[in-house]
């Protein structure tokens, strides 16, 4: 298996604005029940967006890659995801270091870490952040345990899965669902969901590469 | 889905568009959605910026102008504007006293106005202060949620802060009477109806026949109960209940009372409203010094309404009276 | 039926209780049903009295004030007010220069202004001149309908007549500035939603989804035809096409174009017909002097809205322009 | 059979609120068809009207009870119907002579007339005069051919609803209905419907008294 380059990573972010297109209405029915019914648009028009500006103007390398989708996130979403990715994008670029599965573990956990530092969410908060950490730890796990990137990426998009389900039953206490305080609960999280999508599309690319 | 658009993916601009058409007091940068006055920046005034998803209006754009806000940033669809937007309004209405940003307090407006705050911070020496209007007695404010959410009572901060920049009060001093605004200000809504995202197509909810909802915001989202449908008598009391119970509003000098339409629920009814709401005041022993009764404050074709009160004193009566021109509130010239 | 009312058979008296709280300014005679000026009669202006059915909030009473109305008469909902009404608004406004009653034409309206106008004959002195709007080309003005139905330039005669009027000129004056906005006004309207009267408790037709109707009034009466639904651009020529071919109204001065919502269309919405609207006059050659967008002549919570085109000259631009200071339609003062 | 008195005129007044009312949901669901769905509360908002104020105050002869009836109308209705039946007692009242069915017959065309002046609508314009206008003609022509006010009632109440129902397929070309050109074809006029109701009250009191 190669190293991860502006290739593989591309074919990463291609991945994942494909599974939002896919799942841009189910992404939205979740916000319509407990949020404000733009999820799936916002995720849609940003990574479509992110797409967009690849093709435009091909990045020279893996971090430039990951700062055109981060600036693209923040400046054509908007809403609480658009930071929130945006962020999660920046902070990898910054900290990609090669194309080491090791490399890439850090970089993700620097992603998240930024998403945490912005949303300042915690974990049972209900929100990406459920799936995101769960996922991270697994992936660093794995990889710290010497597993190849592609069972490293299947082990967090389980654990990221898991996370969202944990979940579910609870009451949100962040974003727009804790607005509806008992009645958020049994409803699965949108931005949850399309984390765990992000992992998923991580596994469908990178782990095979 | 029944609206008078084209594509839903066009709305913020298209009307954005009729907005520059019909307001050509304003000027409006259509690549980053921002209304802006057509004399931006004034000159030795603080700026005023606020923002929002779009779906609420007249909220923003139509209250830029003369005495209120300096520019407003259009995001789309229930969907806060993007920092680049923020960062292009901050500079256009920055005459080198300083930039007030008007934040409802919703985690995507907050995280997207810090970082444009953080982008002008980096790039330029413009001094800017952000007040987060947060309102909305329906939500508890506690550790376990987003906090309250900024509901009607950001038309007034808008409006009253806007007076204290005209009169060319400091930046300092013009927060000072936003956040004073917004700690003296409490509100509750009601919906009949869900709305319809146009890019979702289908209602947000389902509120059958006989039912309404308690509570809810201004994003179509649900409310915090769903109860039965009552006359507008009760309706009235139940949303005054928690206001009243939540900030002391008898004595002093009175009160502001607005009752905002969510957008689909025709004049006749909030005037219906506003007699309930009167009624209520009186027998507990709160005076009206001013009142505000119109759909100002949307969440697109909703039926429903909110009541905001809001303490005032001599300062806010005067800063209310102040001469206005925007294309939703105009008095005084 | 969802509506924020009491007892249905209450709702005007209570949305007058509502108003006259919500506007000190205005006098409000809740026996009579009638809105007046604070200052009304004013001393030596000619007066201007209006008024129609309810539900076309803020149509009449949300237009009484400085430089419009002196008085509106508020009937049941959708129903013309009685004589008795127009009598007591007739003579509570005449300060010895004459009376305009500005009657949109529909049988019952005029009916009941004409009898109003005989007992005023009889009882005094006051001279009374009716002019009657009838500008909505959806329907024939031939002997074989109650002719065309005032619609939205009847706002539009309020602040033209009501600017003349202010100016202190004499009565014909005043009434033939009226005449001449209605006969160069023409307007044409369309529904995507029915309305629900409250007496009768459901709605007064069906609309299915996927389909509007062209050429709808503002009670909720079906309209002439039903059309599928279609983008904002093709409304905008759908409504216009038969709006331009009644009048020329290229050259001269210009139009003033008012976009008007039905009630339960959303301000963004309009903005993006208006858009349209400018885009078709553009290409018909029709040149924009003023313009008007929002929901100010409705039809409950019927969501659609309509065109209105006046020509309009130097003068009557002017007049536009004048002071105004009203609920629903106020600059200048 | 007695005369026309005071009596037996309120019991027809009060015998048509009794319908109106009776049928007033009927009445404004043909106003919904082809107008503005207000027919029925207009009339059952003047009849009752009508009888509170006859209540109030006892009118001191069948002209004086007509009189009431009229501006209690002309006060309280508004809209077409208003004036038009406010005007039709109003001229009825005026015209009552004694009370023979000659003078009943008299008044009733003068009412008639009176509506037909206001509201200058002719014979098939599909309005409350296709009613009003045969059954004036028909209760003229029974009452002077020498039968009883009875059967003369009975004859003008036939004649109004056979009025009617002539109209139905018609166009409307007078009143709101007239704005819907074609589509106000094979509906039933509302207006013709309240005035067979109020020609039918009177067979069902004045004729039996
Ligand atoms: N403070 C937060 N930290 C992390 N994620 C959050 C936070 N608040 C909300 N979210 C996530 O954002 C998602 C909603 O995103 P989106 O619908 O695009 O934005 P908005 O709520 O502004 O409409 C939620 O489902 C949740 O997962
Ligand atoms: N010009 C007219 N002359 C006589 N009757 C009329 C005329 N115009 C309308 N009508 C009658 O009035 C009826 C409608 O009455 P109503 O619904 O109470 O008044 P509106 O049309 O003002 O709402 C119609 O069904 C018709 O019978
Ligand atoms: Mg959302
Ligand atoms: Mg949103
Ligand atoms: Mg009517
Ligand atoms: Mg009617």
């Amino acid at each position: 298996m190669a190293d991860l380059d502006t290739d593989t990573l591309g074919a990463w972010v291609r991945e994942y604005a494909r599974a939002v297109t896919e799942h841009r209405d189910e992404l939205t029915e979740l916000d319509s029940a407990i949020g404000d019914a733009d999820h799936g648009t916002n995720m849609h028009r940003g990574m479509t967006a992110a797409v967009a500006a690849l093709d435009a103007s091909p990045p020279a390398d893996a971090a430039a890659l990951l700062k055109t989708v981060a600036m693209t996130m923040i400046s054509k979403v908007g809403g609480t995801s658009g930071p929130l990715y945006g962020t999660f994008f920046l902070r990898m670029s910054g900290a990609l270091d090669d194309g080491s599965p090791a490399a890439f573990a850090a970089a993700f956990r620097a992603g998240v870490d930024g998403v945490v530092a912005r949303g300042k969410a915690e974990l049972r908060d209900k929100t990406m952040v459920d799936a995101l950490l769960p996922a991270s730890d697994a992936l660093s796990e794995a990889v710290g345990a010497g597993q190849d990137l592609d069972a490293a990426l299947r082990a967090a998009a389980d654990a990221a899965a898991k996370g969202r389900d944990s979940v579910t039953p609870l009451v949100a206490r962040k974003g727009r669902a804790s607005y509806l305080g008992e009645r958020s609960a049994d409803h699965v999280d949108p931005g949850a969901e399309s984390s765990v999508l992000l992992v998923e599309a991580a596994a469908a690319t990178l782990g095979r590469s | 889905m029944k609206k008078l658009i084209n594509d839903p993916a066009d709305v913020v601009d298209d009307a954005l568009r009729g907005m520059a058409s019909a307001h050509p007091e304003l000027r409006i940068d259509p690549e980053n959605r921002v209304v802006f006055r057509g004399d931006a920046p004034v000159s030795g005034k603080v700026g005023l910026v606020s923002g929002g998803g779009s779906g609420h209006e007249p909220l923003h754009g139509g209250f830029v102008g003369l005495g209120m806000l300096d520019a407003a940033c259009a995001g789309e669809v229930f969907t806060s504007p993007v920092p680049d937007q923020m960062v292009a309004a901050t500079k256009g209405v920055d005459a080198g006293a300083g930039v007030l940003h008007i934040v409802k307090n919703y985690t995507g407006d907050v995280m997207n106005f810090e970082m444009a705050a953080e982008l002008v911070a980096a790039e330029s020496g413009t001094e800017v202060v952000a007040v987060v209007t947060d309102d909305d007695v329906a939500v508890q404010d506690s550790l376990y949620t987003a906090g309250r959410r900024g509901v009607g009572v950001t038309v007034l901060v808008e409006k009253l802060a806007g007076a204290a920049a005209e009169e060319g009060r400091p930046l300092a001093e013009v927060a000072e009477v936003a956040r004073r605004v917004n700690g003296q200000g409490r509100s509750m809504g009601m919906a009949l109806t869900s709305c319809t995202v146009p890019a979702a197509g289908k209602p947000t909810f389902d509120l059958p026949a006989g039912e309404m909802e308690l509570g809810v915001g201004i994003h179509g989202e649900p409310g915090r109960r769903r109860v039965p449908l009552a006359p507008a008598r009760e309706v009235a009391e139940m949303l005054l209940e928690p206001v009243l119970a939540d900030l002391d509003f008898t004595g002093g000098d009175g009160v502001l009372a607005f009752v905002n339409g969510m957008g689909g629920t025709p004049l006749l009814e909030l005037y219906v409203v506003y007699a309930e709401v009167q009624a209520v005041l009186a027998k507990a022993g709160v005076t009206v010094a001013r009142s505000l009764v119109g759909s100002y404050m949307t969440s697109l074709e909703m039926a429903g309404c909110s009541v905001t009160l809001l303490k005032v004193d001599d300062e806010l009566i005067r800063l209310w009276d102040a001469p206005v021109r925007t294309p939703a509130l105009r008095w005084g010239v």
